[in-house]
């Protein structure tokens, strides 16, 4: 396992990751839900090809974080920057165009489109002919379907997805679907994916896949990952770092050795250590 | 004698053939599993056996009584309650309303004496009683969920993936739940994707693949068959 | 004083959008479709009680009950033929439907009842009272439009609230298949909502009728728009929400009408209606529904 | 010579379109009732026989134009045009460029006989136009002294009352009539005239002008009296009717002045034989529509026969015949005697100034 | 061979050839008919608002099927198109003698006035959802009817004169009404034809299958199924549905204009919520997305009120009958899984016999 370094501002990253611009860094952030504190003073940086997990209790505040980051909530405290940029004034969208993209804890595929149309929305951004072209069908707009068909296809291949191309997304079983928005995700070139539970409603078999193909993306396209998750196999084998969360406060952070063995943390969330395996 | 059988059932969706031939049966005060991969069909069983779907064959026996063709309202008074995968609460009625409705083929007078009962349970619910059940977070709701099908203390439970998305503390005390109310009398059919946890607290089992049961055995068995190992503990 | 007797005047147009719009939103919060043939279960309301009033001579009480035993029977009728066989389809195609039932109801009041305009008879006579001396005079029914407009939102309040059968109606709308799993009949559900909104219409229809006597087959269409639009003004699903929507739909129709003109008041109006949501999307009283994500 | 009787014709063939279903389908049920009257009446003397094929038009001129289609299919020889302004507008042209003669009982806008650029030569109208009601109106309200201070409530989003209500001011600033104050309304408020009445007698208007149909008329009225506002009403022909509508209070109607060319209560011989013989075919009395298309029947069989008018012909050549006809004939019907045509198309015929006493009709003069 | 079958089942592939196809081919009946046989003159009166119809019923196919919106004010912009259309030629024509040439500049400015105009509205439209959505469609609808009803413009020597009272507009000797309130435009030449109304139709088909399937038309189904999902991965909503919106404006103001000039009166009571309705009708059951379906529910059912004229007061009555039949029958369970599974049974065996061809 890697090892950790402070940073000045104390945080710990990566040793790789030391010496580059965070990925991502919280400060003081929050919000509030009418009187319930649901997300508070969290502080977190993320190097740029870490691969961290938060964890924590039911109704902690994970998926708010996340939502938090993405912006589909405006943080009523805090800041957060995205590769160094401030994105106080940012939307969802924008914030995707910095680098942030995400899936869902209940599953947000565009369930009447293909499976590859799921795929080529999220590359929208990096294709560019206008109306006219399209209407008209210009060479262009040939030429660019096409280098994007490809691409689709290229990374429908990571899940071995390929040939479900033209399958509606809304008809594929439950693991198909969750594997297809970690694609959807990856193909709008995140420097950032955020993961809801990638694992939920899969058998160990299929969790144990979804661990090496996570792997394998963070090491080709080099890109930092934060995972929700509950299943503690996944989230102990190949998260390098951890942040664990209860009522919307961290309440620890390390490597997964540190996490394991706190006993706050199992308090509050592992419980008592399986007895055999 | 069985609580529940279930003969020969067949299920479609249009042009699929979702369940084919599928029987088995459920005594009373068992913990019965169905396991199997995600598409086998064990959403589709549950949900023919409380009467969403109607299966084109066989027949449905629940306490004696042929429920194949009963509509799924009617069937909730025989003492039979689902907890629905993907939790299916109440999104815009608070915690407490959900609770409510759960107790809905019940008398009024029930309700206070089941509600402590769930309450007790889960703590978390009764300090979220107010809130707006679809702000719950996930873990959360998955509780009101089943909390809500324990409302009705049904003489069955089916229980679709009821430790999905739950903390792994969570994950064992559910599982102490279910065990608990086996034992105070209610049986149990349990659909799980963690089929390691949920093996262990089963009677007997049913390996589901496709839409046929493949295997059936005690359920401290299966945990040691090489085959489900294989396929579903991830061994 | 004149601005004050503008403002009941709008009072007493709104309290018949009000009371219309309460029904649409009823049948919209429960059964999640604009029931756009509800403007036309209010005419055969009016056109029953007219009938039981000069033809068969019955009591105003009595024609008020027959009405709504008339509206309500309708209401279910329409319910069990055309939309719930619809269950499963898209809303769009259960408006259509709506909208056919809409056309159908008119055309065959038009066959029934003749397209000539029937007058009300005048159910309560000297119908104003003064105040200030005369400077403002206001009609007894105006007064009972509000009264029983505010008694009908409060009833209809609690029930969806607070007992079993509205509780279950609620639970239908968000979600069928978990309902039934409650041991909810959905579609007995369905119907008593339908008959609840459809018994309402006939109120209503009479209550129009008090205040605006004269009538038409095509009695439903104008205030069915106008009730749809107060409806969703003051946030569509929501009781109180109608209430307040077609009243202050009323006041403001009224109030373009007595200060800026009365001939582009519909467009001043709607002009209105589409600044408010501009400010509040959901409407005055709707909550905005925040998806959990 | 060819193979049968059957084919050859044993009717001329009259058009007409109208509203038969939706909003104004009461316009279109009374002509169709009147029409058909009279329609009976004829044929039973035995001589030329008529046919009329009545379209829905549903008061749209787009749909009159299908209609007019449909009627060019069936083989109209002559037409009765149709039933509203908004509608005949819209075929006007048609019937002037396929040479077709027609005869409105009711369109009553000058836009069914000329345009701004040209008079058309085929059509005719039997009722008075727009704009003699109007100036018709203002003349009497001031030669009579009703009142000083007039106040009008018209609807926006119809063709006639728009029209009337237009020359009435117009003609108002001519001879000196005071207009306090102008409302509107259109089809969206049509319940509701609390704030445009509330608006007349803030004016101090002491006569309230009434361009419009007598069903929204029933509402204004009785909205009034509801207030205790109580000028002196002047409506125009739209206003026929109000007596007979099922349920109203007549006494609401108490005073009203109408400029009318028919009157149901009239005792001349045609009009009483009109109105009982419609009473017992429909059970209703006629009103202003029904009159109109009656006497449309009957004005087309005039010079129908007067010109000698065989079922053969074409309808080109009839309506030339009908043109001559029209032109120098002189016409005694229901809504009135010595009528006559003006080459352009409109009729000249005396509006009858009425005035509602003990729920009848009693000539005003 | 499996591959062209497989490729000419496909259901993208197959509506849109379906669609020109069908245009194509009864524009070709049509006109041997007329010059041959000869039709009626009902049938001949039908032919461009038909036209008109389909291509308004498409457009709104966009905005309701695409792009996922109920909008209940479409007349609105066929309202705005028609009368910009009128005026424009009527304007013109003293100047320009060559109809068809008027006909296309008064199309193009109808279109694109009212696509200005859908864009001024989808600020406000789109900041809404679902039936919010719906009301300020209908909203804008009434508005833009109740101004028409009230606008009384003018043109003589002194050029054009505009007023929103009646008799404010007096025009000198030789001048004319272009638009007289309620009355709307009257004495128009008319100039449209079936030959402008089959282009348009195809030029229709053009812009909306084009659009759809490319990265735009994707965007905006994805911002359909899935708003939030759609920002996360980078889809401004906003502009995707603005773009559906102000295209199908375009196209429902094209649509009006050729309606406005088949006719010499057009009055703005015309272009009412229940013309919107009845445009939604034929979208809805011509399937949501499916533009094919759209053009035969336009036909079927703009004609069908027409074959019942013999019912005379009736008419209505049936009509509404049927189109509350169809609804059920279209929307019927089990009629549809036993289509459903007929097709999928023919598709097999044309396969299978593909296939085997090919060994
Ligand atoms: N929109 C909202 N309105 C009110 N409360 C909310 C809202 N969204 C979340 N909450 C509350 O905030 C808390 C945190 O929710 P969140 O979904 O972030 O939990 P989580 O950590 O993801 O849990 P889980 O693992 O169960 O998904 C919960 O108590 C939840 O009820
Ligand atoms: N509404 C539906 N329409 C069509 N096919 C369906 C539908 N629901 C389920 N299916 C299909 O029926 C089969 C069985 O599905 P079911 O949901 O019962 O599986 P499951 O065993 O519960 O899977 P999971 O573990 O993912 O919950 C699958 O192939 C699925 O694709
Ligand atoms: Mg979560
Ligand atoms: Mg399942």
């Amino acid at each position: 396992m890697t090892k950790l370094v402070q940073y000045p501002s104390g945080a710990y990253v990566l040793e790789r990751d030391a010496y580059s611009t965070p990925v991502l860094e919280t400060y003081h952030l929050g919000i509030d839900f009418g009187g319930l504190s649901a997300v508070n003073n969290f502080n977190i940086i993320v190097g740029p090809t870490e691969i961290s997990g938060l964890i924590g209790p039911n109704g902690a505040g994970k998926t708010t974080v996340f939502n938090l980051l993405t912006k589909v909530y405006q943080p009523s405290k805090g800041t957060i920057l995205v590769n160094g940029h401030d994105t106080s004034k940012m939307t969802t969208v924008d914030v995707n165009k910095a680098g942030v993209a995400r899936t869902f804890q209940n599953i947000r595929l565009f369930e009447k489109m293909s499976v590859i149309d799921n795929v080529k929305v999220a590359m929208n951004n990096s294709m560019h002919y206008n109306p006219l072209s399209a209407i008209f069908r210009t060479p262009k707009y040939y030429r660019e379907e096409k280098r994007i068909h490809q691409k689709a296809l290229e990374l429908l291949d990571i899940f071995n997805m390929s040939d479900l191309a033209n399958t509606e997304a809304g008809s594929l079983p439950y693991g198909a679907q969750r594997r297809l928005e970690i694609v959807r995700a990856l193909a709008t070139k995140p420097s950032l994916l955020l993961l809801d539970e990638p694992a939920a409603g899969m058998n160990p078999n299929e969790t144990k896949e979804l661990m090496a193909t996570i792997r394998n993306i963070r090491d080709k396209f080099n890109i930092a990952i934060i995972l929700i998750e509950h299943d503690m196999s996944l989230v102990m084998n190949i998260c390098e770092g951890i942040a664990v969360l209860n009522y919307g406060r961290i309440i620890a952070k390390g490597t997964p050795k540190d996490i394991q063995n706190n006993p706050v943390v199992i308090e509050a969330y592992l419980g008592k250590p399986e007895k055999e395996d | 004698m069985a609580l529940l059988e279930v003969n020969d059932i067949n299920v479609y969706y249009g042009s699929i053939h979702a369940i084919k031939s599928v029987s088995f049966k459920v005594n009373e005060g068992e913990i019965i599993s169905l396991i199997g991969a995600n598409g086998a069909g064990k959403t589709t069983i549950l949900q023919t056996i409380s009467g969403l779907l109607k299966s084109t064959t066989g027949s449905i026996i629940f306490d004696g009584k042929d429920i194949t063709q009963t509509p799924a309202h009617k069937i909730v008074y025989l003492g039979l309650a689902q907890c629905c995968e993907g939790r299916r609460i109440f999104q815009q009625m608070t915690v407490l309303e959900n609770l409510e409705m759960g107790a809905y083929s019940q008398p009024d007078s029930t309700i206070k004496e089941n509600l402590e009962r769930v309450f007790e349970r889960f703590p978390r619910l009764k300090e979220r009683r107010r809130q707006i059940a679809g702000t719950l977070s996930g873990g959360e709701q998955q509780m009101l969920a089943m909390g809500r099908a324990m409302m009705s203390n049904p003489k069955i439970l089916l229980l679709d993936e009821p430790s999905m998305g739950l903390s792994p503390i969570l994950v064992d005390e559910i599982f102490d739940i279910i065990k608990t109310l086996n034992q105070h009398g209610t049986t149990i059919l349990l659909v799980e994707q963690n089929a390691q946890k949920a093996l262990k607290i089963t009677d007997r089992g049913y390996v589901l693949e496709t839409g046929r049961i493949v295997k059936s055995a005690k359920g401290k068995e299966l945990l040691d068959d090489d085959d489900v190992k294989k396929a579903y503990l991830g061994g | 004083m004149a601005f004050l007797s503008y403002l009941i005047n709008g009072m007493g147009l709104g309290s018949v959008y009000a009371i219309i719009a309460l029904g649409y939103t009823m049948v919209y919060g429960i059964a999640k479709m604009l029931n756009f043939a509800h403007g036309d279960v209010i005419m055969i309301g009016a056109y029953t009680a007219f009938y039981c009033l000069t033809m068969f001579k019955l009591s105003t009480f009595t024609s008020i009950i027959i009405s709504v035993v008339v509206c309500t029977i309708l209401g279910i009728i329409i319910e069990k033929f055309a939309y719930k066989p619809l269950r499963k389809a898209s809303s769009l195609s259960v408006l259509i439907t709506a909208i056919g039932i809409s056309y159908f109801l008119q055309n065959l009041a038009q066959i029934l009842f003749g397209t000539d305009p029937k007058v009300f008879p005048e159910l309560m006579r000297n119908s104003t009272f003064s105040l200030f001396k005369g400077q403002l005079t206001l009609s007894y029914k105006t007064l009972l439009t509000i009264i029983a407009c505010i008694l009908i939102m409060i009833f209809l309040t609690i029930f969806v609230n607070k007992t079993k059968t509205g509780k279950a109606m609620r639970a239908c709308s968000q979600d069928k298949e978990a309902a039934q799993l409650m041991g909810i009949n959905v579609d007995n559900t369905i119907s008593i909502t339908f008959a609840i909104g459809s018994g309402l219409a006939a109120i209503a229809a009479v209550l129009l009728c008090i205040t605006y006597s004269t009538f038409t087959p095509t009695l439903g269409s104008m205030p069915g728009i106008k009730a749809f639009t107060a409806a969703v003004f003051g946030g569509i699903g929501s009781i109180p929400g109608a209430f307040v929507g077609g009243l202050l739909l009323g006041i403001i129709e009224t109030l373009t009408k007595a200060y800026l003109s009365t001939q582009l008041s519909d467009a001043i109006v709607f002009m209105v209606l589409i600044i408010v949501l501009l400010i509040k999307p959901s409407g005055l009283l709707g909550k905005r529904i925040h998806e959990k994500v | 010579n060819n193979g049968g009787k059957e084919d050859e014709p044993k009717t001329i063939k009259i058009g007409l379109s109208g509203p038969l279903t939706g909003g104004a389908a009461i316009y279109g049920q009374a002509v169709k009732n009147g029409a058909m009257l009279a329609l009976a009446e004829v044929n039973a003397k035995g001589g030329l026989q008529l046919e009329i094929n009545m379209q829905d038009d549903e008061a749209d001129s787009t749909k009159a134009d299908t209609a007019y289609d449909e009627l060019l299919d069936w083989g109209m020889q002559v037409s009765m045009f149709t039933v509203t302004s908004g509608a005949g507008t819209g075929v006007a042209p048609r019937y002037d460029e396929d040479h077709i003669f027609a005869l409105t009982p009711s369109g009553s806008a000058t836009t069914l006989v000329y345009s701004d650029t040209k008079v058309y030569e085929t059509t005719f109208q039997m009722c008075f136009s727009d704009p003699n009601q109007g100036v018709g109106s203002a003349d009497y309200i001031k030669e009579h002294n009703l009142g000083t201070k007039v106040a009008i409530i018209y609807k926006s989003d119809c063709v006639y009352s728009t029209g009337i209500a237009q020359k009435f001011v117009a003609r108002a600033g001519e001879i000196g009539l005071e207009i306090v104050f102008q409302g509107a309304f259109d089809d969206s408020s049509a319940t509701d005239f609390t704030t445009q009445l509330q608006g007349a007698k803030a004016a101090g208007a002491d006569v309230l002008f009434l361009p419009i149909y007598y069903e929204p008329a029933s509402s204004i009225l009785k909205q009034a009296s509801d207030m205790g506002y109580a000028p002196i009403f002047f409506g125009v022909d739209g206003m026929d009717g109000i007596l007979t509508m099922k349920g109203f209070d007549t006494s609401l109607a108490e005073g009203v002045y109408l400029l009318t060319p028919f009157a149901a209560d009239a005792t001349d011989d045609l009009t009483v034989h009109f109105v009982t013989e419609y009473q017992k075919a429909y059970g209703e009395i006629p009103n202003q529509f029904a009159a109109d298309a009656y006497d449309v029947v009957y004005a087309l069989y005039q010079a129908l026969t007067a010109g000698n008018v065989t079922y053969d012909m074409n309808a080109q050549t009839i309506a030339d015949i009908m043109i001559a006809q029209f032109t120098t004939m002189t016409f005694d019907g229901v809504t009135g005697t010595s009528v006559t045509w003006a080459a352009n198309g409109e009729v000249s015929k005396a509006p009858k100034a009425v005035v509602i006493k003990n729920g009848v009709y009693v000539n005003a003069e | 061979m499996e591959k062209m079958f497989k490729k000419i089942f496909d259901k993208k592939h197959i509506s849109r050839t379906v669609s020109y196809l069908i245009v194509i081919v009864g524009y070709i009946i049509i006109q041997l008919m007329m010059n041959t046989v000869g039709i009626k003159n009902l049938f001949k009166s039908l032919l461009v608002p038909t036209c008109c119809y389909i291509v308004a019923a498409l457009s709104l196919n966009l905005v309701v099927g695409v792009s996922g919106e109920l909008s209940l004010g479409h007349s609105g912009f066929m309202s705005v198109g028609a009368f910009a259309g009128i005026l424009v030629s009527g304007l013109l024509e003293p100047y320009l003698a060559m109809g068809w040439l008027r006909l296309l500049i008064a199309m193009l400015v109808g279109g694109v006035i009212a696509g200005i105009v859908g864009l001024l509205i989808s600020i406000p439209v789109l900041k809404l959802q679902g039936d919010y959505l719906a009301i300020v469609t209908l909203a804008f609808c009434q508005i833009i009817k109740s101004l028409l009803n009230n606008i009384y413009l003018g043109v003589d020597n002194n050029g054009l004169h505009f007023s929103f009272v009646q008799n404010k507009v007096v025009l000198s000797n030789g001048g004319r009404m272009l638009l007289s309130g309620p009355m709307g435009a009257t004495a128009t030449t008319r100039l449209a034809t079936f030959t402008a109304g089959f282009l348009l139709i195809l030029f229709a088909l053009l812009i909306i299958y084009n659009l759809t399937y490319s990265r735009f038309g994707r965007t905006i189904m994805a911002a359909r199924d899935n708003r939030i999902a759609a920002e996360s991965v980078g889809i401004h909503i906003r502009n995707t549905k603005m773009l559906a919106f102000v295209i199908s404006a375009i196209l429902a103001g094209m649509s009006g204009a050729l309606f406005g000039l088949n006719y010499s009166t057009l009055q703005p009571a015309k272009f009412d919520f229940n013309l919107s309705i009845l445009i939604l009708v034929y979208v809805v059951l011509g399937g949501l997305g499916n533009m094919t379906g759209t053009i035969f529910a336009t036909i079927i059912l703009y004609v069908l009120p027409e074959l019942l004229r013999g019912l005379q007061d009736y008419r209505m009555l049936i009509y509404s009958m049927i189109l509350i039949l169809i609804m059920l029958v279209t929307n019927n369970q089990s009629l549809k899984e036993k289509v459903e599974a007929l097709i999928l049974k023919i598709k097999t065996r044309f396969l299978k016999k593909g296939s085997v061809a090919n060994d």
